[in-house]
């Protein structure tokens, strides 16, 4: 990774100002997405993923708000820049990609003119050369019949056909980065897998990056260069794909590696995790991870640790270079 | 020399009078409800007789204040050789809208017109027998005995176009009632100072001068224009007034009175009308069915109807409710009628001690309870006096329950036999200003075409064959002592529990000065513009 | 993943966040607070009147006609009382009369709304349990009525019933015809709400297990269904409050609500409009003022609840 | 398409049919005709032959098939009060309950649509608070006090605009129209605005929230994340989907608007079908009444069928789909 990395993100952290005080949803998340690189991101529903993801596309809700870190995107930052100026990297810079793809498209709108708005909103395009874009993006993503197809709406396609329409939006104006937030858990078993090979296929070709948000690891492992473990607002491990589920340095990360369905899947079953993620109210001081951690030593509930190098990736365990063996 | 002054006189009153005449001039007229119909014989009806009045005239007509005097006829009597036969002398000259002359023909068509049996006026013609011309300017009518009174009928039977009526189908007066609808229901054509422009019924009504009025001259006729629009509710009419929108409003509230009179630019007029209001009770029945009282009647007893009669404060709801715009009165008879005396007129004093004792004495020292009908579209703040005299028979004990309903509904109530109410509020106008048509109509036994108002119950043989004899009494002063003798023992039994003879206002623009017409019939005709 | 669907088993601690969330809402809506409160004292003060004010306004023995028409804090020129408020032309107590017509503004109000509630709720339960034909009638007849404004609706009940009862019983049933012809006239949108969730309800497993093991439906549908449309069922509720008082109102103002003996703030309204140009303003004044006052406070209260338990809209 | 309108038509005609016989049989009880038909001087006999006339001794039923024979021809008999044909009555009315109707309905939905969104896009602007607060006193002022107070402040007061009536109209064939004067132009002011208010307010909170909950969509938020401009996404994206819930309200509130002309056309003595039909109720006069529910029945269902009909032109899943595509 010698070259500039596409985004970078260092200690962004997010708070939610609620009546019962400030709560922490993203607490010093850093990490980096090299061009062309896929970076998966895992974790359980509410550990920060998705919020990630809508933070670096700039589209944090009210009451939440990016309250430190930064985000740099080529090298440029963009988590403080005006409305405006980030707009015009929405979707030119950076395309972002729903769960849900029968929801993501405005159903009174033909999905050509949605293609043309985006691209006009950012290339210099006529309307003539637009829908000509558009057409050629409709093929790129295997819409069959696309001069036809152009002029649907959107509940006229199926559920895998329009999350390829919203891929095909997500790529119009030619992004660095694409944020994929679970672009597939919302579809049928049977084009999951398409949809992520199509994904992949497209953004290798352009060398786009990808954020890949997933909970599913065997979408990880056949995509993603590395993964980024998430749980309570922050990074628990970090590092290439094969080293991550080769050996996980973190506890939580070795109980979501045994969650990967595989051939022995009912033996790893058994390491799933006890308990649940804690709610952002009442985050332990200390490791979050610590109330479930079957390994925990005295020093996890007083010190929050830090992400530190272990093999070839990073983890933030006090444990993460003690060669412990996985309880089996 | 003499003649040439005269004549040169009669010259410039033409011209002065022409001019103001070619002045257009405009009076948009206002009131709460429109007239139902312009077939002079469809209806009988306030409102309606007083647009039309403009349109058709009669052989007479009475002024403001009630006077009979000259209209299409210049003169009548009763023929001094037959007292069956009156004979009325036409005026000379007279043109219909269409510019056709006045005829004996006309008159004797129109007649014969208003007493079909679709006519809503022949209860005016009961005792005609036959209209005959005599000439072309002299009408003779024939009666079935003699009748004194008649002519005081002729100011309602109005004249038509007998060529007009034979040419448009419309001979036949109109069947209300039945629904029917003829050329004359929306089109109108007569001898009278205003014609026919245009009509949207509950609308607007517009009519022109017409400049060939017989009476040009002898009338100021300086309106031009009537624009004559209904506006049923108070509020609006009264804002339309003070915006400026309409220039005469007749049915004025009383409350607003004071205010209208306050703007300078406005003018108000009082005076009072041919109507008394008052409450009727069911004494007939043998138990009520509205009272707590079982197995008898208290309204039977006279002590109770004098015990109620004394509870009402009349003074006050004059001064409260009617703001002064009526006269409390002890009898159901407005003055105008033939008949009315200051002590027939003179009501109890009020005395809710002797009230209360007469109620103990007819056995009902804790009172009763019964219900009141009331309308609340009818008369000047009915709903309110109703109210006022619940609040009033409540101090010596009885509790009455107030239902107050459209009149569309409290009419039928008291018009049904039996009656559905046993406790009610009627106002009664007289057109004919006679004592009978009051006898006959709220006194005498129901029975057939008599006493269909008389909700009472109350029957008194006696009164009842002097109520008749009246119809064909021919000696006025005896015919008046019988009247008397009747009102005497009306009032002693306490048929009915008067409160006031209604009094109207009229509210205009401070150039305007039209007194108010007892029939609450106001003719336009004799508008004067001031000031200008 | 793991499972992070809270406990079923906690209702009541469910119930006491959502309550505490809803008390959280309203300490901090200054206009909730005001509106409560403005509604409270108005509720209170109508229903304590007979307590405290000066006059029965009902019992026309009462009234005493020369009182009549005393501008507000002014000696009658005749009997020489004053009234806080003024007195109307029968000599009746403003104070008073606003106070009871208020009473009989709030009891036709709230009456009215239980009436449809009640109906609205049954009904839209029917619909969506029962489904089918019966679904299909009562949502089209909701659709018709929901289409017809309330005002006609009422009316014509209100004709029909003017029809039917005898007229010298017809005072004593005003107050009932005018509950049953406004809740006649509004149920429709409790039916909509509750058939909406009713069928989401209906296709969840616990539903169809308890039918698997012959549990009465219906049962399991109050007992599970209730709960989950009681929010907006609630909003629905207070903000109908203040339109069945407006209803009401428009139905006295049309002349066929109630007597002017037993006035509610419409008649009020009806009666001191006469007065609009006599310069007895406090007749017509203090009604109207109470009666939009009334109706803001629990449209506001109404309108805040909404928000509060749909905290997205905010 | 076909199918489906031919059930509305089907459904249409039902509810006119039913609505028929409650007109027909509640002013078969109310009041009574002869009574208000005859003078003070009627006899009994009058009133007996009266009601043999006019069919009231008739079995019910047989009065009720004849009212529906008649009504389907559009002959609703004749005015007991006005001794005219109600078909003639009701042609001479409609001109200005339609115009009050119409303009009152064009107003409300104008304003309302652009209050609507407007406080909906600055929810926390004082401009919108204000709005929103005068749109909830307005939800709490009876129409009729409304009427009342612009009459005392616009007409008595200030005298700028006329009290009552429809000023000077001008015929056009049978139809009369007051927008061709200046009279008949002033004299719409306070009606339309005095109807409107209601309207106006309820579709207002109506655009509002639709309009909330639509940019809650995950379509918005896909839009924004395209990089399309907020103007864009609010007034094309979520506009355009809050136009279909609201068209129906808008639609079907017609009917609504036409009974609260009843009390607006009281109060301004407008000469249409309301006055009418309030003055009918007071003479008891069904003929006219039974016209009048009529009339606002076929307003509803003709109102049904456009709404309908608007539904497929603003919802392109209906087009293709049917009523039981899936929407969002």
């Amino acid at each position: 990774m010698t070259e500039k990395p596409v985004l970078e993100v260092k200690g962004l952290t997010l708070d939610f100002a609620t009546r019962r005080g400030t709560l922490r949803a993203l607490d010093g998340v850093s990490f980096t997405i090299g061009r062309g690189e896929v970076l998966g991101v895992v974790g359980e529903s509410g550990a920060g993923k998705s919020l990630t993801g809508t933070a670096i596309i700039g589209l944090v809700e009210r009451p939440g708000r990016i309250t430190g870190g930064e985000i740099r995107l080529n090298g440029q930052r963009i988590d403080n820049l005006p409305p405006k100026e980030m707009r015009a990297i929405r979707g030119r810079k950076i395309g972002m990609i729903f769960q849900d793809p029968l929801t993501s498209l405005n159903p009174v709108f033909r999905i050509g003119d949605q293609l043309t708005e985006t691209l006009q909103a950012h290339l210099p395009l006529s309307k003539a050369e637009a829908r000509q874009r558009a057409i050629e993006l409709l093929i790129e993503v295997g819409i069959p019949a696309p001069e036809k197809r152009i002029d649907g709406y959107p509940h006229e396609f199926s559920g895998g056909m329009r999350q390829r329409v919203v891929i095909a939006l997500a790529l119009a104006a030619g992004p660095d980065l694409i944020v994929a937030d679970e672009p597939t858990t919302a579809l049928d078993v049977s084009v999951q897998a398409q949809i992520i090979t199509l994904l992949k296929r497209l953004c290798r070709t352009r060398g786009t990056s990808v954020m890949l948000i997933t909970h599913d690891m065997g979408v990880i492992a056949e995509t993603a260069d590395r993964v980024a473990v998430m749980y309570a607002g922050r990074i628990a491990e970090i590092g290439p794909v094969a080293d991550v589920i080769r050996h996980p340095r973190h506890p939580y990360a070795r109980g979501l590696m045994g969650a990967i369905p595989a051939l022995d899947t009912r033996v790893k079953r058994l390491t799933q995790i006890s308990g649940s993620m804690p709610r952002l109210d009442s985050i332990p001081k200390g490791c979050a991870f610590q109330p479930r951690c079957t390994m925990a030593i005295p020093r996890c509930s007083l010190e929050r640790p830090e992400l530190v190098q272990a093999g070839a990736s990073r983890a933030a365990c006090w444990l993460a270079n003690a060669e412990t063996e996985v309880p089996a | 020399m003499k003649t040439t002054i005269r004549g040169l006189l009669a010259v410039l009153a033409t011209t002065t009078m022409l001019a103001g005449i070619a002045e257009a001039r405009t009076l948009k007229w206002a009131r709460s409800g429109d007239a139902l119909t312009l077939d002079p014989h469809g209806q009988n009806e306030g409102p309606t007789t007083a647009l039309n009045n403009h349109i058709y005239e009669a052989l007479t007509e009475r002024d403001h204040a009630g006077k009979l005097g000259p209209a299409l006829a210049t003169s009548w009597q009763v023929l001094p050789s037959d007292s069956k036969v009156w004979e009325f002398k036409l005026r000379p000259g007279v043109k219909f809208h269409d510019g056709s002359p006045l005829t004996a023909d006309d008159v004797v068509f129109s007649y014969q017109r208003a007493m079909q049996p679709t006519s809503d006026f022949k209860g005016y013609l009961t005792s005609v027998a036959e209209v005959v011309k005599v000439d072309d300017l002299t009408v003779h009518i024939k009666t079935k005995g003699p009748d004194p009174l008649l002519v005081n009928n002729t100011t309602s039977i109005m004249i038509m176009s007998k060529a007009w009526a034979e040419k448009n189908n419309a001979t036949k007066a109109q069947d209300f009632k039945n629904k029917e609808e003829n050329f004359s229901v929306r089109n109108a054509m007569g001898t009278g100072p205003y014609t026919l422009v245009s009509r949207e019924p509950d609308v607007k009504t517009v009519l022109k001068r017409n400049d060939n009025y017989w009476g040009k001259g002898s009338v100021p006729l300086e309106v031009s224009e009537i624009v004559y629009t209904p506006i049923k509710a108070d509020a609006t009419r009264v804002a339309a007034l003070l915006s400026g929108e309409v220039d005469f409003v007749q049915d004025v509230p009383v409350q607003d009175i004071q205010r209208l009179k306050g703007d300078q630019k406005l003018r108000v007029t009082s005076g009072p009308e041919n109507r008394t209001i008052f409450f009727g009770m069911d004494m007939g029945a043998k138990d009520l069915k509205s009272d707590n009282v079982e197995g008898k009647n208290p309204f039977a007893d006279k002590r109770v109807r004098q015990a109620m009669n004394m509870a009402i404060n009349r003074t006050a709801i004059q001064r409260v409710v009617m703001r002064g715009e009526s006269v409390p009165t002890g009898i159901i008879m407005p003055p105008f009628v033939n008949g009315w005396t200051k002590e027939l007129d003179e009501a109890p004093p009020t005395d809710v001690n002797a009230a209360k004792k007469l109620l103990a004495d007819a056995g009902y020292p804790n009172g009763f309870s019964v219900t009141l009908h009331c309308p609340n579209d009818r008369y000047v703040n009915d709903e309110a006096i109703c109210q006022a005299a619940v609040g009033m028979w409540g101090a010596i004990g009885i509790k009455v329950n107030l239902v107050s309903q459209s009149k569309s509904i409290h009419f039928t109530l008291i018009q049904k036999n039996p009656a559905e109410t046993e406790f009610y509020m009627v106002g009664w106008g007289v057109p004919t200003y006679d004592s009978h048509y009051i006898f006959s109509f709220m006194y005498h036994t129901r029975a057939g075409s008599l006493g269909s108002w008389n909700a009472t119950g109350y029957s008194n043989k006696d009164v009842d064959a002097k109520i008749v004899s009246l119809t064909s009494e021919t000696d006025i002063a005896k015919r008046n002592a019988t009247i008397a003798d009747v009102w005497k023992t009306l009032k002693d039994e306490v048929v009915y529990l008067p409160i006031h003879h209604q009094a109207l206002s009229y509210a205009m623009k401070s150039n305007l000065d039209i007194p108010v017409d007892v029939a609450n019939t106001p003719k336009l005709k004799s508008v004067v513009f001031k000031g200008s | 993943m793991t499972d992070t669907v809270p406990n079923p088993g906690e209702p009541s601690r469910f119930r006491r966040i959502w309550e505490s969330d809803v008390m959280w809402s309203f300490r901090h809506s200054p206009v909730a607070i005001v509106s409560a409160f403005v509604s409270l004292v108005m509720i209170l003060g109508a229903i304590l009147a007979p307590l405290y004010a000066p006059q029965d306004p009902f019992n026309p023995a009462t009234l005493n006609l020369m009182d009549g028409l005393t501008a507000p804090g002014k000696a009658n020129e005749f009997t020489g009382k004053t009234f806080l408020l003024g007195s109307d032309s029968q000599g009746r107590d403003m104070f008073s009369a606003v106070l009871y017509g208020t009473q009989v503004s709030l009891l036709v109000g709230a009456a009215s709304v239980l009436f449809s509630l009640v109906i609205g709720v049954f009904l839209g339960l029917m619909a969506g349990y029962v489904g089918g034909k019966t679904e299909a009638v009562i949502m089209r007849v909701a659709d018709i009525q929901l289409s017809f404004p309330a005002i006609l609706i009422a009316l014509l009940i209100f004709g029909v019933a003017r029809g039917v009862i005898p007229p010298a019983q017809q005072e004593d049933a005003t107050l009932l015809l005018l509950i049953l012809a406004i809740g006649l006239s509004n149920w429709a949108q409790y039916a909509r709400t509750v058939r909406g969730s009713t069928l989401v309800e209906k296709n969840k497993e616990y539903v169809q297990a308890a039918r698997v093991i012959g549990r009465s439906p219906l049962l399991i549908m109050l007992k599970h269904i209730l709960p989950n449309v009681m929010g907006p069922v609630t909003v629905i509720a207070t903000i109908n409050l203040a339109l069945a008082v407006i209803e009401e109102a428009t139905l006295s103002f049309l002349g066929v609500g109630m007597p002017p003996t037993q006035p509610s703030l419409g008649t009020l309204i009806r009666v001191g409009q006469q007065f609009l140009f006599s310069g007895e303003w406090w007749i017509l004044l203090f009604p109207a003022l109470t009666l939009v006052i009334l109706a803001l406070a629990i449209n506001l209260l109404g309108d805040w609840l909404r928000d509060a338990l749909n905290p997205r809209l905010r | 398409m076909f199918a489906y309108s031919i059930r509305s038509i089907a459904q249409g005609l039902l509810v006119l049919v039913a609505v028929a016989f409650i007109a027909f049989s509640m002013f078969r009880f109310v009041g009574d005709p002869v009574a208000n038909m005859l003078g003070q001087e009627a006899t009994l006999q009058d009133r007996q032959e009266l009601s043999e006339r006019l069919g009231l001794n008739d079995p019910w039923p047989v009065q009720f098939a004849q009212f529906i024979g008649n009504a389907a021809t559009g002959e609703f008999g004749v005015s007991y009060r006005q001794a005219r044909k109600v078909s003639d009555l009701i042609k001479e009315r409609l001109p200005a309950t339609v115009e009050l109707a119409v303009l009152s309905a064009l107003v409300a939905t104008f304003f309302g649509v652009l209050l609507g969104v407007y406080v909906a896009i600055n929810r926390t602007g004082f401009l919108s608070n204000a709005i929103m607060s005068i749109s909830l006193i307005g939800v709490s002022l009876p129409t009729f006090l409304i009427g009342i107070g612009l009459i005392y402040i616009f007409a008595v007061e200030l005298r700028w605009l006329p009290s009552f009536g429809r000023g000077e109209t001008v015929k056009i064939g049978w139809w009369s129209t007051g927008l061709l004067t200046e009279s008949g132009r002033k004299s719409l002011i306070m009606p339309v605005l005095t109807l409107a208010f209601f309207q106006l307010t309820l579709i207002m909170r109506l655009v509002r929230s639709e309009m909330l909950e639509v940019m809650r969509a995950d379509f918005i938020r896909f839009a924004r994340a395209r990089g399309l401009g907020e103007r864009v996404i609010e007034l094309r994206h979520a506009l355009r989907n809050t136009l279909v819930p609201v068209v129906t309200i808008a639609g079907l509130q017609l009917g609504s608007v036409i009974a609260f002309a009843i009390v607006t056309e009281t109060v301004f003595q407008w000469p249409g079908l309301g006055a009418l039909f309030v003055n009918a109720v007071q003479f008891a006069d069904v003929p006219v009444m039974a016209a009048y529910l009529m009339f606002v029945a076929a307003v509803f269902v003709i109102t049904n069928l456009i709404v309908d009909l608007l539904y497929f032109l603003l919802d392109p899943r209906l087009r293709t789909g049917g009523r039981t595509a899936k929407g969002h």
